[in-house]
């Protein structure tokens, strides 16, 4: 009997309409570009932000570093084309309270700080929330160690000026990058983004880091640049030592060039600004959504998965889709193309306006079932939920919306079932079979 | 006299066991005569139940090729089977078979020659063994 | 429902050496949903024997049918035939389900495959915990629903002894204290004032387990 | 008068009351009751006998209590509702106050699995709260459990319950001794007292309930032997919480058994201070030479005589 791995004769289930209409949970950049591109695609998009204005993390960045483009211009023009697209609505203050159906019917219940509540029938979601960005621990050095962010805030507040600090001149700053974010290359771009800038401003800049992450698209250019143009790079095993002097701040480490350890004299570094790192971390809203969503969380409650069989903005679940810095921190130029991969696949999961399943697809026999719940909290997929048999039964009292008060059986929806066979090898009854 | 020939019940993940299989066939690597392989679209799919049936139904030792850890298609399909694979081996104790009888395999899509040299080592350590005294 | 595990494969080996022929009769109710005596872990246990007997040099051959419940006399009696042919019955089903088969089948061996364990919840999946032993007379309106004569290991009525640490019993370290769970419970619940009142003597022997098997009786559905 | 024994008169009369425990042997052999009492004769006013404490199996208490009678020390039988059901315990009552036990204190049990029985099927048909409820009932209304039949002769029991403050929930603490109170008790004794704060807090609950007033209370000491009996009580024994000051202290001490000594005097004399204590409850395990050197430094003797 072990040969029998799939199931006898069985009868395909008829493939499911896909109406064009799409959810995006989160209105960052990631979320706007989708919404606008699968607009173009002849699309309805619904984007729920739970935020009181469209643009998300973005804000607090203002210069990209592979392009001249102001960043702030450029997102006021594409909110701008998104609110006044036809095909686009746009709930703001808005979160998804509930979620059920499956690929090409789910049920979204959408609530806004108001109280009011929306239901939606999106075929595909697509999630997009970001992640939230902190200051790294601050550090022995007062007022002059600020964060990455606070610099790119200054720098474009004094595009056409020199660069002041509390009324100061800022002539020398150094960026210090810690290790809180080892495979993160966000604070390097940026530091070396921000250095160019510094140098043009006539400005001496360090970057003093344990590691830098060049491998961004272009990135290796860019740091090639900023050697060329005065920019010192020092790299340090022990932490480095900050220490304020009266107007400046002291940042000491050993000189790395020498290569025994007790010959390496300190090397001194006097800064009107020293620069620091940020820490990044899950957006607490994505725990509560993995739940509503039935997603499975990634590490640290970011949601990329380590596993290579899974392609970069899938899911556990078919019909929703992952982008952007919810997966894991990244900067603009990944998540924008993270964007750019969830329009292609969701155009051509949409485009045939037909889904049929193409894999093996799991059936319960409902009357073998014990409704033990089993299958449901194993499948990887979220596919199977319990039917209620109360409108089968005239007898049975009127409907109460999924109360457990009817029960039937288990049933595997055929479009979210994988066919990977868990169900069917952990049901304490046999009342699940695999057919191909 | 005749050396025992073991008979060998090889599961494999369609992600990871059978490409491997493939492979080695298409090398021509050297296989153990007397080997079924049944193919199972995760390993999730194994039910301890099989393990079992297959020891029953004639088998001197069970393999199970599957993915490695964290790189199941589905998530935690293999991991499921990790559990069962142990529930079946106290249950093995309990009849009192050797625990080498059952075992995980993790493999890769090319892990075509690693594929025939466990087959092989298996042979080798059922020959050891003896047949089956439970089929 | 009803929890159930199964019993020690020795000794179901031990009581079935004289027969060649059984039955091995699971249920399909509770111990399906406990992992115990479904159809899958009925088929397992009986792999599992017909390995260890086959090794003996005894072979044995196992039938196998899970009925719905095996508790209703009805579902019993639809293994009339097949308990016709094998010489013993091997049931997984709880306590109640062997009795309903001895019951109808007075010239056949039933042996129990579980061990009946107790009345639970399942706490997280694969994991159940006790929570009532049918003292047929309940005061979960008095214990804000935590039932102390379940679980606290001494039934205390009226409070936690002097072995209630950090919200642990010092029976078993890893359980809760169920007075704890009640006094917090019934903190947040704004109950407190309940747990003033004395718990008086409760009646084990006349509404309880210690005289006997229970009855109920509803005139009115009886036929 | 509840039960004209020397206890009761002791606390009517307002003195600081004393007692102390006496375990009885793991068999037969009398003149190990006889040996202990000899140690604690004049320095208590009445000694506690345990009920086959921490479940190991011992001589029956109510037999102990009767040897210690006959040597000339008012005992205090202790009751466990472990290993007895009702009709046990009220039978057990009639023959301890027809042999002259004058005082009974009323307790769950250790559990039984923590002993060297750890097969045994527990009782637990009432918990402590209902015994003493039923041994006040016994003795104010004259009747068994239930309030139908009437008792013949008269019950006459000073009712004894227990209290630790140092257990969890702690809020739930002085509600529980309240309960007790409420169900008839008339003095409480403590858990071993090592951690002073927590215990003022739990007085100043009990005191806020009033039950200070109703019931005399009876802190808890035990005389420490060495800082490891310390560290292992800290860390082993649940619902005893023991301040690492005190281990500290136990440790730097020349000589241990000494420093618990005098620790223990301390904290008697603190103790007294405090609002609502009425007594002390030495217990001092396997150890009651010591009581005679304890409560003459804390100035407990010569105990009252009350008649």
């Amino acid at each position: 009997m072990y040969q029998t791995v799939y199931g006898g004769k069985y009868a395909a289930p008829a493939p499911i309409n896909l109406k064009p209409e799409v959810l995006i949970i989160g209105g960052g950049v990631v979320g706007i570009t989708i919404a606008r591109e699968l607009a173009r695609e002849g699309m309805q998009v619904v984007i729920a932000e739970n935020g009181e204005s469209l643009g998300g993390g973005i804000r607090h960045l203002h210069f990209f570093y592979d392009r001249p483009t102001d960043v702030q211009q450029w997102l006021d023009d594409m909110i701008a084309a998104v609110e006044s697209a036809g095909n686009i609505i746009v709930h703001k203050g808005a979160q998804l309270k509930r979620l059920d159906g499956h690929l090409g019917c789910f049920q979204a219940l959408i609530r806004t700080r108001d109280g009011g509540e929306t239901v939606l029938s999106p075929s595909v979601l697509v999630l997009a929330t970001g992640c939230i960005t902190r200051p790294s621990a601050a550090m022995n050095g007062g007022d002059r160690v600020i964060g990455l962010s606070e610099m790119e805030k200054l720098l474009a507040g004094s595009r056409d000026v020199s660069l002041a600090w509390k009324g100061q001149p800022v002539e020398t700053v150094t960026y210090l990058l810690d290790r809180t974010n080892d495979d993160i290359k966000i604070d390097t771009v940026n530091a070396v983004k921000q250095s160019l800038i510094l140098q043009e401003k006539g400005c001496r800049v360090a970057v003093v880091a344990r590691d830098l992450k060049v491998s961004a698209s272009g990135m290796e250019r860019l740091y090639r640049r900023a050697r060329e143009k005065g920019v010192l790079f020092f790299k340090y095993d022990e932490p480095p030592v900050l220490s304020p002097t009266d107007d400046r701040v002291s940042v000491e480490l050993q000189d790395m060039t020498i290569l025994r350890k007790e010959e390496r004299d300190t090397v001194s570094l006097l800064s009107d600004l020293v620069v620091t790192g940020e820490t990044f971390a899950a957006d607490p809203i994505a725990e509560e959504l993995c739940r509503v969503m039935k997603l499975r969380p990634g590490t640290n409650g970011m949601l990329m998965d380590d596993n290579p069989q899974l392609q970069r903005v899938l899911s556990n679940r078919r019909g929703i889709f992952l982008a952007g810095a919810c997966r894991f921190p990244q900067i603009v130029t990944e998540s924008l193309s993270e964007a750019h991969a969830v329009v292609q696949e969701v155009t051509a999961l949409l485009h045939p306006g037909v889904y049929a399943p193409a894999n093996p697809v799991a059936e319960v026999d409902p009357r073998k079932c014990a409704v033990c719940y089993t299958c449901v909290r194993l499948c990887p997929h979220a596919a199977i939920g319990m039917e209620k048999h109360g409108e089968r039964n005239v007898y049975a009292a009127p409907a109460v919306e999924n109360d457990g008060t009817l029960w039937g059986a288990a049933r595997i929806e055929p479009v979210a079932c994988f066919g990977c066979g868990i169900c069917v090898a952990e049901c304490p009854a046999r009342a699940i079979t695999l057919y191909q | 006299m005749s050396i025992f020939d073991p008979k060998i019940v090889a599961f494999c993940c369609e992600q990871s066991g059978v490409p491997a299989a493939e492979m080695a066939k298409t090398l021509k690597l050297k296989m153990p005569d007397h080997l079924e392989l049944v193919p199972v679209p995760c390993s999730g799919r194994i039910e301890t139940l099989y393990l079992l049936k297959a020891l029953e139904s004639g088998a001197d030792g069970v393999v199970v090729f599957a993915c490695y850890e964290e790189n199941c298609r589905y998530l935690h399909g293999n991991v499921r089977l990790k559990g069962r694979v142990g529930y079946a081996k106290q249950i093995m104790a309990k009849i009192g078979l050797e625990g080498e009888r059952l075992e995980i395999f993790h493999v890769a899509t090319n892990s075509g020659v690693k594929f025939t040299e466990i087959l092989m080592q298996k042979v080798d350590q059922l020959r050891q063994l003896g047949p089956n005294p439970a089929k | 429902m009803i929890k159930a595990e199964q019993k020690p494969f020795e000794e179901i080996l031990e009581y079935l050496a004289p027969y060649g022929k059984i039955l091995l009769s699971g249920c399909g109710a509770c111990v399906t949903v406990c992992h115990a005596g479904g159809e899958k872990d009925g088929a397992l246990l009986a792999s599992a024997l017909r390995m260890a007997r086959q090794k003996m040099g005894k072979p044995i051959e196992i039938l196998e049918s899970t009925p719905a419940r095996q508790c209703e006399p009805e579902f019993a009696q639809e293994l009339t035939d097949t308990i016709g042919k094998v010489e013993a019955v091997l049931s997984v089903s709880c306590g109640v389900g062997v009795q309903t088969l001895a019951r109808y089948f007075p010239a056949t061996q039933i042996f129990p495959g579980v061990n009946t364990t107790f009345m639970g919840e399942t706490v997280a999946h694969g994991v159940w915990e006790e929570r009532c032993q049918t003292c047929g007379n309940c005061i979960l309106e008095k214990t804000a629903g935590i039932c102390p004569i379940a679980r606290c290991a001494k039934q205390l009525l009226n409070g936690p002894c002097g072995g209630s640490s950090k919200g642990k019993c010092e029976i078993k370290r890893e359980t809760d204290c169920a007075w704890q769970l009640i006094y917090d419970r019934s903190k947040s619940l704004g109950q407190l004032h309940r747990l003033s009142a004395i718990i008086p003597a409760k009646q084990w022997g006349v509404e309880s387990r210690d005289s006997g098997p229970r009855r109920i009786v509803r005139e009115d559905l009886k036929v | 008068m509840k039960s004209d024994g020397n206890l009761e008169k002791v606390f009517e009369k307002g003195h600081f009351a004393v007692t102390s425990e006496l375990g009885p042997p793991k068999g037969n052999d009398v003149s190990v009751i006889r040996r202990k009492v000899d140690f604690l004769r004049g320095y208590v006013d009445a000694v506690n006998v345990t009920d086959n404490q921490t479940a190991i199996v011992r001589m029956s208490s109510i037999a102990t209590s009767a040897f210690v009678i006959q040597m000339g020390m008012e005992p205090v039988m202790q009751m466990v509702t472990r290993d007895r059901n009702r009709i046990a315990m009220q039978s057990d009552i009639f023959g301890a106050t027809a042999l002259g036990i004058r005082n009974i204190v009323c307790l769950t049990g250790d559990h039984h699995t923590f002993g060297n029985q750890v097969n045994a099927k527990n009782v637990h048909d009432l918990d402590s709260v209902q015994l003493i409820d039923m041994v006040r009932m016994m003795r104010d209304e004259g009747t068994l459990l239930g309030g139908e039949d009437k008792i013949e002769g008269e019950i006459k029991l000073f009712i004894g319950g227990a209290a630790n403050p140092f257990a969890d929930p702690f809020e739930f603490r002085a509600l529980r001794t309240a309960k007790k109170a409420a169900a008839g008790v008339d003095f409480i004794q403590t858990q071993c007292i090592y951690d002073m704060e927590r215990f003022k807090e739990w007085m100043k609950m009990i005191r806020e309930l009033g039950v200070h007033e109703k019931v005399h209370i009876m802190a808890g000491v035990t005389p420490l032997k060495s800082a490891g009996m310390a560290r292992y009580m800290a860390k082993n024994v649940a619902g005893i919480t023991i301040p690492d000051a005190l281990i500290d202290r136990m440790a730097k001490a020349a000589k241990g058994s000494e420093e618990g000594i005098r620790i223990c005097v301390e904290q008697i004399q603190e103790l007294r201070e405090i609002e609502g204590v009425h007594g002390v409850h030495i217990m001092a395990i396997e150890w009651e030479q010591m009581i005679s050197k304890i409560t003459e430094m804390a100035g407990l003797l010569p105990r009252p005589q009350v008649e």
